[in-house]
């Protein structure tokens, strides 16, 4: 059976941040229309830190693991989203405590954990334009794909199109959270920037899987 | 960008450095970090403490209260952004005397993060602390909303009552009881009439045509709730003000401090022709006014416009108000 | 022109109405005239007066001086303009204790002229008076004719110096003697990055380029010495403290009291990067720096950029700087 | 023998004032090159509030005529030419004082004794581009022609011409004195704004006794 261990966890990281170099611009362009523009950076920032940190330490307990990246992640990137991702990773960091690998099912348990944390730190619901609205559709297919023992590659896969079209449902929403609320109805039209993050964060985990 | 800097990536730090230098003998970096603001002055034992954080870019706000009377402790984060939870563990425990910390700071999405993590996280070092989010400025977010709105320029009142009540050695509860009741006697209003510039961005995030005007606009040039040509003094102070006292319940023979805030760029002079006006707007209704701050208090770089805080006293917010206070950027000693 | 004002022709009139309704308990009006401003504090018998006078758009200076520890009175003019002869005349007679009155104030012609009739006139009445003219812009003439130079922020030091001799009973030849002294101490040198507006006029009278600096500009727009591309605050601090430290004989184990002074529209984060800067210059030369001042002590409205003043201290100066004064704008309670 | 008295003072103000009334945006204009551009306005002030003074006033005295004259511009016009005519005007106060009426040998006298004040107050000598290069000819011309016991008409004449020669020689000067003086060489070629008020306030005197 298919297992993510400290390694998985490396790669999928490196992958994460490809993606996010990629979209820079594209994320900083996103928020600046409803917002003040820095998320592109504090991503990059974000998880180029992270991958440094992991490229450098000797750690095999992921929940031990994912205390670390919270923390490193913070550090790197203590903006709204920086803070509620790092949140996240402390969810999972909880669940995985004193394992040093974890199955599929294991690891969508620990995935939903961090989004419930995130929900709770927030404070937002599925449907109220943030990046719940991909995370928490992505959470669901993968706890479903993972009971139904599909293998890694599929289960991301579909994790990943089920960030992305809850990504594009944002469009349509009206923003009621963080700095983008500020602009109400103006805010309807555009695509949520933390969404956005929310689907790169699964697309980097399915190209990890798929190579 | 006409701003006297380096470069833009240094603004904070080398901001950090003049701080240190010039006023090294009564505040200093906690373990060398410039990023981590305390009091370098002794503290008695069983002090609540008071800390707060937030971005750069609002001098004195708000690392410029740490101080006697005032806070213990600030955690600095980049131009308009957070600092970091682990950042603000760290200056939570330093300012930690014996009898828990009172966080206090503005409602901004990051800061509440942080700080909630930071907090879960000194509570494994059994810390006990307090949280109070200022919500003073009622542009942000209508009355029924009131718990959205942003933390402007009533901080500083906040800080101040926080700090004496902390220095009459009032308990956790106790300090944040009556810091509480002051933050519900506390409303601002703020008018922008030219953006600022963040220096790594070189370029305004937001434009104020040139007749124009924006009322309500937030600190980070947040979107106001009218936006118009450029009216009189008395005509903004009047809008302002209307606007403020339909919020608070103030009535004949009440008392109020009140605060006009330059933004950055706005001449004393004319933060003084406002006060003017406000002074002869109260008179009329018979509220009189006690101790007056004006000067700059909460800014936003070199934005030009104006913040107006009214502050109802009651005899116990009266008392700590005037209890004497001193940081190397605030002191009521001579108000 | 972005000015939260009502009409050009009450700027003055509005101002110091606020600065009545915010500080009656201290300041007062002569006789119900709103040019003259003095202290409404009790002032012992025999003390020597201090008093200045000067245009209206510097705030706090002229009038912000008045207070304890520093001047007992200010005549106040139009924005840029000298008050008349017998407004000075007035205040010199109301600010004469009976060992006669210090007219400490800066080198201007019209304010030059019209503080020579006020004591000539004064004279009649058997008022003792004393001159001294500031004279510390050193940019705005060459060592060799150093009396024909402008005043300027120094000034804030003179006033301290010579407030606080004067509190301790010295007589009016000892007053202007440890004020002539401090002044000899004393260098200051300003650049602008954007002018100002004088309210009757509506419009900038002199224009600095979008990417241009002026070095040396007076703080009524006078010509400075150096116009040329924005440099970074290093450059811009090490070029004016080489004319400074060129006008003014400083060597290793030296003291001084350096000033920072914001213009009116610079950030105080600018001001501590200038500051940082300056604080590694003298330190690097073995100069020790006492009692920064930080802020805004003498404007030019909306005007932007900074001005440096050393004050080279001595047992006696230092012990005079360091005595606690407080005004309305003033204090070094916190310093 | 031609006097002058409380009334022709009265009236050598009115006509001054309506010079400079009527040359207020000039005298801005040729102010605002080397200066700071009050000049236009603190002369119309000045002599205005003078004038008002003048018809409100009951004295004889021409040395408390002058006295009265000198504070009210003064109060007026606290400008450095406002204050430097004031300073004239006391120094011709105290050379008048108890006298009800002067012929022109007092008068020449009691305007020289002016602009010795002027000249002694401000410290500008003849050639220093400031109204000293119109009066100080003009003075010179008064006393000259008074001594040959010439009419007032041509006294004032004269001493209008002097004026008026002088100060278009400030054309080629350079400034030492005053806001001008920080323009430095930028100044010359630039006619004294000064020199023309002292040019104007001869031309008024002479067309009052012309009239
Ligand atoms: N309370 C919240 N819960 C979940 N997501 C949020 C919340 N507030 C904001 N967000 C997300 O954060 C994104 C903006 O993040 P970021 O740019 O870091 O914010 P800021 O610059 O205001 O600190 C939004 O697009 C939204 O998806
Ligand atoms: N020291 C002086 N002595 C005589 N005249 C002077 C002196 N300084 C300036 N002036 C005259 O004053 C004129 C400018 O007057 P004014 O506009 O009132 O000055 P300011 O606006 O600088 O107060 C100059 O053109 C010059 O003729
Ligand atoms: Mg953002
Ligand atoms: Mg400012
Ligand atoms: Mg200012
Ligand atoms: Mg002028």
């Amino acid at each position: 059976m298919e297992k993510i261990t400290f390694r998985e966890i490396t790669g999928m990281f490196e992958s994460i941040k490809q993606e996010m170099l990629e979209h820079k611009d594209y994320l900083i362009q996103l928020d600046a229309q409803n917002g003040d523009g820095d998320l592109g950076i504090s991503m990059s920032s974000g998880f180029t830190k992270t991958c440094e940190m992991l490229s450098s330490v000797e750690e095999k307990d992921l929940g031990k693991v994912f205390l670390k990246i919270s923390k490193t992640f913070n550090e790197a990137a203590p903006s709204t989203m920086g803070t509620l991702l790092s949140i996240a990773f402390m969810g999972m960091a909880k669940s995985m405590k004193g394992q040093e690998s974890v199955d599929i099912i294991g690891f969508s348990k620990s995935f939903e954990n961090g989004v419930n944390a995130l929900m709770e730190k927030g404070g937002a619901a599925p449907g109220e334009k943030t990046i719940i609205d991909s995370f928490y559709p992505a959470a669901q297919s993968m706890t479903r794909d993972a009971d139904a023992q599909k293998s890694m590659a599929e289960v991301f896969q579909n994790a990943e199109a089920a960030a992305q079209g809850g990504m594009e449902k944002t469009k349509n929403m009206k923003s009621v959270h963080g700095r983008a609320a500020y602009y109400g109805e103006q805010s309807i039209g555009i695509q949520d920037a933390g969404a956005t993050v929310g689907m790169l964060i699964m697309k980097g985990c399915a190209s990890y899987f798929e190579a | 960008m006409k701003k006297i800097i380096n470069n833009p990536e240094s603004f904070v730090d080398e901001t950090m450095a003049g701080i240190h230098y010039a006023y090294g003998d009564r505040i200093t970096f906690l373990n060398g970090d410039n990023r981590i603001l305390i009091k370098n002055t002794p503290t008695p034992e069983g002090k609540v403490g008071i800390v707060t954080a937030g971005g750069s870019g609002h001098l004195p706000v708000f690392l410029g209260y740490v101080g006697q009377g005032m806070i213990d402790g600030c955690a600095v984060g980049n131009v308009f952004a957070s600092p970091s939870a682990s950042k603000m563990a760290s200056m939570i425990e330093a300012c930690d005397y014996g009898s828990g910390v009172l966080c206090l700071y503005g409602n901004y999405g990051g800061d509440n993060l942080n700080f909630d993590m930071a907090t879960e996280e000194v509570e494994f070092s059994d810390i006990k602390t307090a949280t109070i989010r200022v919500k003073d400025d009622v542009a942000s977010s209508p009355k029924e909303s009131a718990g959205k709105r942003r933390g402007v320029a009533g901080m500083v009142y906040a800080f101040k009552i926080a700090g004496a009540a902390a220095e009459n050695m009032l308990d956790l509860e106790g300090v944040t009881r009556v810091t509480e009741k002051a933050l519900q006697n506390i409303r601002t209003m703020g008018v922008a009439l030219t953006p600022c510039i963040v220096p790594e961005v070189g370029k305004p995030t937001f434009t104020i045509e040139e007749d124009q005007m924006e009322i309500g606009m937030g600190i980070h040039g947040e979107p106001g709730i009218h936006t118009g040509k450029l009216k009189t003094a008395d005509e903004i102070v009047d809008i302002m003000m209307e606007i403020i006292m339909g919020d608070i319940e103030l009535s004949e023979g009440d008392e109020v401090s009140i605060m006009v805030n330059g933004l950055g760029a706005t001449p004393l002079e004319e933060q003084l022709i406002c006060y003017r006006r406000i002074h002869e707007i109260l008179d009329a209704k018979g509220i009189s006014s006690y101790m007056p701050h004006i000067g700059e208090f909460a800014t936003s770089m070199e934005m030009s416009g104006v913040s107006i805080t009214l502050f109802k006293l009651d005899d116990e917010l009266k008392e700590l108000l005037s209890q004497p206070a001193s940081t190397p950027f605030y002191t009521n000693h001579n108000k």
